[in-house]
């Protein structure tokens, strides 16, 4: 427990409590009526699924470009096996997981084949991605499909949405996957040090391939958590993802680097930016000042940890 | 010494077998889709070389302009384009009159008061957000407070709706008040949808009728109106068929439609005239393509006024803003 | 028995390994001798799989051995040590000791096996570390210790160790070898390579001695030769070390560097020292002393918190190396190279000249030729073995790296030159060179402080000796150059201290 | 077993060997230019208007200038392994005080230049020191300059402004837009049919080029991205080499700004919009590492150049929306592993000699 009191999460934790307080407060208690906190955890679904799946190949030192255009490629594809060819839900559910899957595994495959820089390969991907996603439905949107699937993307537990407990349970998968199993830590080894992983027999080229594959993996489980909750989807779904995906870890404390990830730091960063959307919506504060706050609080939030870690060495050493 | 660089510009004239015209919106967006029958009918009827529908620019300026001279040197000599940004295009549209190209800016008219087009054919953004405001408040008693939601706050069309909107606010008297405008949500549906739900849950009870004046959002607004069940009435923009059904089972309470249809047809006649020979009795020459009010009254009826509306825009042409030999 | 034969291997500009050949029977240690870049890691890496040759071919108890990586040596029970460290660092050392076969139930770690395994090779080395402590946070020679449990984890039947010693402790290193005896009296083979003869020629039974990459011995029993006559072939002709010239200093002149009363955030207290010009003042102390925390204290990268610093007579506040270098002509070659010394993707001749650059320049810019010019003179004066100038330093061998980061700083005309550590993992000649050299410096003037573990190198070039122990300075001797004594005296000092700390 | 006679020692001159002779086609540069020449070639025969000086050629080497440039930017902060992620929005501030400059003040083209590319190198130099002090990832501090820079901007337009552009243009910025040397003679002598703006670009290319092979300052920056510890222990300033190739990174973006304005028209709030993915890909086509110690610029102009080179082909052969996306990666991909499969062939050669 005071190991995590030392921690990066720590602090934003602490700041992501206190900000959700304030809030609270600020709005009169507004926050917490059931609608208002239906939609704050039903829209932090989607960017906490996607700051994972950005986190897991950030883990080998690598970058994906193509998943919000993949997320929207399977929503859309989602969307069309359901209403154009008429499939139920649950198997559009799974070709849509598989899709990503599949995506994310010719990325993979593509970066170790090639040996093509992964930022130009998924850069590459990301284009033809976003040709496919067009093509499912030109321009128009999707609306009016499986009425169980969007009942599944409207429905609570306890008050909190069940596509945001969907995005908790994910993220303590894949926490349990990069600390427990075996694979995972093969990941964690590649990215932190390739050569020192090759010398101890794994396959830094297998390493890619798996971190590629999940992270499409997990664009899917956001494409599907889109289908579910909004009820309509066209082409334009992904075009926002890029940089909150990216966004996430790295506020959250996942170096570029590799070797290391942090999925309640993803998860609290992505709580954190959702965390300034709502307070915008709450004081119909002008659009125009809500990048500088945005910023602002990323860039404090952030300074606020190095201060601490700082003060805590300073401590520490003295 | 510099070179004069009016050697090309001299007007040619062409038979209407030689015009090729492109017709180039901002982007992919379904107000745009209608464009491309249109275009496809011009050609037949107007027994034109070619009327070709590039959407390829993805809302950037510069790759507008690239795919404007890619065009270009394919041969496509007359242009129907609407500006990706419109405090640039004038920009464009000059490069385009020098080489004697004819031009004419469709669905949207460049920022400020010059036009370097030889017209522009294009809804009054401004008008439709005020006939938009005005159904709202119509429909919402004359009395209480709404929300409009638009697109790219960077955009002069934008800063037109939100005046179209004021305007028809403030001749209220004060009975209706705007509680919010949220601008930049019309970049991708997830982004709008996000919007919406986060602006019913802070303002839901208060908010009476919401305008919206782009496409993402509007779909966003329906679809979060009916899911949250609150009595908002919604108008929408544009007749895209999620919308249509909208009004059709009540989710939406009107629409306000343009002329797409009108302004590629009547756009690509102008255009073909201006290359035969005809010039613009007054360059740059802003002419509204018409917006109309669709509830549920009129929801089977409304595409006859507007077909009125376009031959009413095709003769206004003959008569009035060209001048033939 | 393990056997290569006529290893070739060539990397892009140089031929490392030119018909090397190398017997190893079952139950003895068998050294691997060589002066640095003789080829000796990169046979070590062939016999792993880490590299495959280019001509040769390798047996095991007479069967063709075909390694394609690192997994296949380790199927056949071939252990190594790596001469860089290859740990990772955010990983426990007891993930990092099963690494390479993670206990696991059903692809879940199984963490109380793993850790039970590295409890279980700790113990054979008679080391005490926390085995869920991240390998971060350990001092080089605990990660050096870590690697090797790593290597023992296995039930190998050859063990490879590459300069296993470079960063231990005597207590750790004679712990080492009571392992490697063991192994050896089990019947496995071990090969062994250092640079430090004196642990060689206590524990190995046959040598194999490489000179550019051929063979020059193998397979020899070690009882027929000396240590002179184990130079002389791996420099390729009759070896004399030259005795260092005597050098007078002067007592009275003012100090170049002077420490009074420091204290330090890191703990040291009341660390009183001076160096005068023309002066090597040797700091000795057992490794984790605190002399290196000590050198980045008085160049800013530690806190000083009382005492002061004088340079040349003046007090000096230092707070960064750029600072020491432009202001006070003072330089630091730092003891770990990897990390803080060279530049392993940058080009030889660029991680040379990087401190001279501001000298250098005109106008800003860089003279190429100058710069080039300047830069293989010390290639040249240490004896650095580069294939191109352009080759990245990355690609030298560890030796080399070594005389990489040396040359840095001598390039860099300092007055004052802490240097830490600076032979570790350097060949006996090179090493009589750079003694040379160092004599050289302190002779023109130079004041020098040495920092060193290796208390014959200490004694052999300082004018005086401080030893350091705890934090603190224990005293100062002036060296008369007789092993023997100061090595008695300096011994008994760090034995004083500690007992007064118990007590 | 056998022990080797005393040979004489080798000298170390001799080990110091000749360098290796690498074929000229190895260099991953000379990679670059036959795949432009195979595209060219390509292109033209399935669109011969793809030579077209005026309508293609022409505006090709604008738009090349701008993305050249914008590369350039970020390659001045992928020197020390770092990203600027607010290239664009430092060229929209850079661009905004051009506009300022000359809108309110009246000034000429060359004052308002300066003193926009002052602007974009302060902004630049907040986030090199923001970065330096506080050791925060250059990552999130430039995205999070980016999301204050994007509020502003509109703020700042709209406040000067009746819209989101300036209504006027220094004299002097149609010519960089619409004219070419060709355009201007000396007797008979015309210049070639290069756009004005190009030599802007040129003139980047070189200076970066120059700062990073010959001075100390961009060596110094170098030495900082390999590896910063050993730098700082070598003696070099690295708080100040970051906060000066930030600076010049938004000096840079801001002369991006200012060409794009001119080639499109107006200083504008949308300027620089597009200009991130652009300014990674130019650079890391060319060979740049993300990782830092290491930059090309030619390969930065053989980056720019390539993918506008295919942009503009693939929009000569009007494919639909879709299908164009799909080719635009595609061949980026295939040119790559061609690429890729000649530097493995080449790096096989290269272990036998
Ligand atoms: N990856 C590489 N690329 C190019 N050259 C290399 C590479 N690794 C080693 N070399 C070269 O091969 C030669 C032999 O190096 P090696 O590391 O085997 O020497 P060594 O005998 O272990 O020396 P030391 O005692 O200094 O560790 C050296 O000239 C070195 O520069
Ligand atoms: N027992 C230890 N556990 C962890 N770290 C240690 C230990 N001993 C020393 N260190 C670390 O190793 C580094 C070197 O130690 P220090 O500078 O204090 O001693 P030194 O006399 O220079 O010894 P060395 O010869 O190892 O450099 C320091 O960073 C120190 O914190
Ligand atoms: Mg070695
Ligand atoms: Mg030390």
């Amino acid at each position: 427990m005071t190991r995590f009191l030392r921690t990066p999460d720590f602090t934003l934790a602490a700041i992501a409590l206190l900000g959700f307080v304030v809030l609270a407060f600020a709005t009169s208690g507004n926050l917490l009526s059931a609608g208002t906190l239906g939609a704050f955890f039903r829209f932090l679904a989607v960017p906490v699924v996607i700051g994972l799946s950005q986190m897991v190949v950030l883990a080998v030192g690598q970058m994906n470009l193509s998943v919000g255009a993949l997320t929207g490629f399977c929503a859309m594809a989602a969307a069309w096996l359901m209403l154009e060819a008429g499939l139920p839900a649950p198997v559009a559910v799974l070709a849509a997981l598989a899709l990503g899957l599949g995506v994310g595994l010719i990325n993979g495959l593509l970066v170790v084949f090639t040996r093509i820089n992964g930022f130009i390969v998924t850069l590459a991907t990301m284009t033809i991605i976003q040709g496919l996603r067009y093509g499912v439905n030109g321009p128009d949107t999707f609306q009016g499909y499986s009425a169980g699937l969007r009942a599944f993307g409207r429905a609570s537990v306890l008050g909190l949405p069940v596509v945001f407990l969907c995005a908790l349970v994910v993220a303590g998968l894949v926490g349990w996957f990069f600390a427990r199993t075996v694979a995972g830590r093969r990941l964690l080894a590649s990215g932190g040090s390739p050569f020192a992983a090759r010398l101890s027999g794994i396959s830094n080229d297998r390493s890619l391939v798996v971190a590629h594959g999940l992270s499409g993996l997990l664009a899917g489980v956001a494409a599907v958590i889109t289908v579910a909750a909004s009820g309509s989807v066209n082409a334009s779904i992904g075009d926002d993802l890029l940089l909150p995906s990216f966004a996430a870890p790295i506020i959250g404390g996942v170096a570029l680097a590799g070797g290391m990830v942090s999925v309640t730091g993803t998860v609290l960063a992505a709580f954190l930016v959702r965390l300034v959307d709502v307070m915008q919506a709450q004081f119909g504060i002008n659009p125009r000042w809500i990048d500088l706050i945005i910023g602002a609080v990323v860039l404090g939030a952030v300074l606020l940890g190095t201060v601490r870690q700082r003060l805590h060495d300073r401590g520490s050493t003295a | 010494t510099k070179k004069s660089d009016n050697d090309e510009s001299a007007a040619t004239s062409r038979g209407p077998e030689q015009v090729k015209i492109a017709l180039i919106p901002g982007g992919a967006h379904p107000y745009f889709q209608p464009w491309k029958d249109a275009a496809a009918t011009a050609k037949t009827e107007l027994k034109l070389g070619d009327v070709t529908f590039n959407e390829t620019s993805d809302w950037d300026q510069t790759k507008q302009n690239d795919v404007i001279k890619s065009l270009a040197a394919q041969g496509y000599n007359a242009f129907g384009i609407f500006g990706v940004s419109p405090e640039n295009i004038n920009s464009t549209f000059e490069d385009l009159k020098r080489q004697g190209f004819a031009v004419g800016s469709l669905a949207s008219c460049p920022a400020g008061d010059v036009d370097k087009a030889d017209f522009c054919l294009s809804t009054d953004t401004g008008e439709a957000a005020y006939k938009a405001t005005k159904t709202a408040i119509e429909a919402i008693g004359g009395q209480g407070t709404i929300a409009h939601l638009t697109g790219n706050k960077v955009d002069s069309n934008t800063q037109r709706r939100i005046e179209g909107v004021q305007k028809a606010v403030d001749e209220t008297g004060g009975k209706v008040k705007v509680i919010q405008t949220v601008t930049d949500i019309d970049t991708d549906l997830q982004s709008a949808q996000k919007a919406v739900a986060d602006l019913l849950a802070a303002k839901g009870k208060q908010i009476n009728g919401i305008v919206t004046t782009a496409y993402n959002p509007a779909v966003a607004a329906a679809e979060g109106v009916k899911q949250t069940k609150l009595p908002i009435k919604v108008i929408a923009i544009d007749d895209d068929k999620t919308i249509l059904d909208g009004i059709k089972d009540g989710a939406v309470a009107g629409t306000v439609v343009q002329n797409p249809v009108g302004q590629a047809s009547v756009g690509s006649y102008a255009l073909m005239k201006l290359s035969g020979g005809c010039t613009i009795a007054q360059p740059g020459v802003v002419i509204d393509s018409g917006s109309f009010v669709v509830t549920k009254a009129n929801v089977d009826t409304y595409d006859q006024e507007r077909q009125t509306k376009t031959n009413e825009l095709k003769t206004a042409f003959d008569g009035q803003y060209l001048v033939c030999k | 028995m393990l056997v290569a034969e006529n290893l070739i291997k060539t990397f892009p500009g140089v031929r490392a390994l030119d018909g090397a050949t190398l017997r190893v029977s079952p139950g003895s240690v068998h050294a691997l001798l060589g002066e640095n870049g003789a080829g000796k890691s990169t046979l070590v890496k062939v016999l792993t799989g880490v590299y495959q040759p280019d001509g040769g071919r390798i047996t095991l108890d007479g069967d063709d051995l075909r390694l394609t990586g690192p997994m296949d040596a380790q199927a056949a029970g071939i252990g190594v040590v790596h001469q860089e460290r290859n740990l990772i660092p955010a990983f426990s050392v007891a993930e990092n000791i099963s690494l390479h076969h993670l206990p696991h139930r059903r692809g879940v770690v199984d963490r109380a096996r793993m850790r039970a395994e590295a409890r279980r090779c700790l113990g054979l080395l008679e080391v005490e570390l926390d085995p869920d402590a991240p390998v971060a946070t350990l001092s080089p020679a605990q990660g050096q210790l870590v690697e090797i449990a790593k290597a023992l984890s296995l039930e190998n039947r050859v063990l490879l160790l590459d300069e296993p010693t470079a960063s231990l402790t005597g207590d750790e290193a004679d712990h080492l070898y009571a392992v490697v005896r063991r192994l050896r009296d089990s019947g496995r083979a071990v090969v062994l390579v250092s640079h430090k003869l004196e642990e060689v020629f206590a524990v190995a039974d046959t040598l194999t001695v490489l000179r550019d990459g051929r063979s020059v011995a193998s397979g020899e029993a070690l009882a027929g030769f000396s240590q002179s006559r184990v130079v002389d072939l791996m420099v390729g002709r009759a070896y004399e070390q030259v005795e260092l010239a005597r050098r007078e200093v002067n007592a009275e002149a003012v100090p170049a560097l002077r420490l009074a009363d420091v204290a330090t955030a890191h703990g040291h207290r009341d660390v009183s020292l001076e160096v005068r010009p023309g002066e090597i003042l040797g700091l000795y102390g057992l490794v984790g002393a605190g002399r290196s925390e000590l050198a980045k204290a008085i160049l800013g990268l530690g806190r000083i918190t009382a005492g002061t610093v004088e340079v040349h007579g003046k007090p000096a506040r230092i707070a960064t190396v750029g600072e020491a270098l432009r202001r006070y002509r003072l330089g630091y070659v730092t003891e770990d190279r990897k990390d803080e010394g060279l530049f392993l993707d940058q080009q030889v001749t660029r991680n040379i000249a990087v401190t001279v650059w501001r000298r250098l320049a005109r106008l800003g810019l860089v003279p190429d030729r100058a710069e080039r010019r300047l830069a293989l003179d010390f290639v040249g004066k240490l004896d650095i073995r580069i294939s191109t100038p352009r080759q990245v330093a990355g690609q030298l061998s560890g030796g080399n790296q070594q005389k990489v980061s040396l040359a840095k700083w001598l390039a860099a005309d300092c007055d004052i030159l802490i240097v830490d550590e600076p032979t570790v993992g350097i060949d006996v000649r090179t090493k009589a060179a750079f003694h040379e050299l160092i004599a050289g410096l302190a002779a023109d003037g130079l004041a020098l402080l040495l920092i060193s573990s290796d208390l014959p190198e200490t004694v052999a070039l300082a004018d005086r000796i401080a030893v350091m122990s705890d934090l603190r300075i224990a005293g100062v001797l002036d060296n008369d150059h007789d092993y023997p004594r100061m090595s008695r005296q300096i011994i008994r000092m760090i034995h004083a201290e500690t007992h007064a700390e118990a007590a | 077993m056998s022990v080797a006679t005393e040979e004489g020692r080798t000298e170390s001159a001799e080990t110091v060997r000749k360098p290796p002779r690498i074929p000229w086609w190895a260099n991953p540069r000379v990679g670059l230019v036959i795949l432009l020449i195979l595209l060219i070639a390509l292109f033209t025969a399935l669109r011969p208007a793809f030579l077209d000086t005026k309508l293609t050629l022409v505006p090709l080497q604008s738009d090349i200038s701008v993305y050249l440039v914008v590369g350039l930017a970020q390659l001045m902060v992928l020197s020390l392994g770092h990203m600027n992620m607010a290239v664009g929005r430092m060229a929209a501030m850079s661009a905004f005080v051009m506009g300022l400059v000359h809108d309110q003040l009246g000034a000429g083209l060359v004052v308002s230049l300066l003193l926009g590319l002052i602007a974009g190198g302060l902004l630049g130099a907040l986030a090199g020191l923001i970065i330096s002090r506080t050791g925060v990832n250059s990552f999130v501090v430039t995205l999070a300059m980016d999301f204050a820079l994007v509020g502003l901007i509109t703020i700042l337009y709209t406040s000067v402004t009746d819209g989101v552009a300036f209504p006027t243009l220094p004299a002097g910025m149609d010519a960089l837009r619409f004219d070419t040397f060709a355009d201007y003679c000396l007797g008979d002598v015309c210049g070639p049919r290069i756009p004005l703006v190009v030599p802007f670009a040129v003139a980047a290319a070189l200076l970066v080029g120059l700062l990073f092979r010959f001075s100390r300052l961009g060596r110094e920056m170098l030495m900082t991205g390999a590896n910063i510890k050993a730098a700082e222990l070598s003696g070099i300033p690295t708080k100040n080499r970051i906060v000066q190739a930030h600076a010049l990174s938004g000096l840079i973006a801001g002369l991006a700004g200012f060409l794009l304005a001119a080639n499109n028209g107006a200083f504008s709030a949308s300027i620089g919009g597009e200009f991130l993915l652009p300014s990674f890909l130019a650079p890391v086509l060319g060979g740049t590492l993300l990782a830092g110690g290491a930059v090309s610029v030619l390969g930065t102009v053989l980056g720019a150049t390539l993918t506008q080179v295919i942009y503009k082909g693939l929009n000569l052969l009007q494919f639909q929306l879709d299908q164009l996306q799909l080719y635009i990666g595609l061949v980026l991909l295939a040119a790559l592993s061609l690429d890729r499969a000649r530097h493995v062939i080449a790096e096989r050669r290269g272990a036998k000699l």
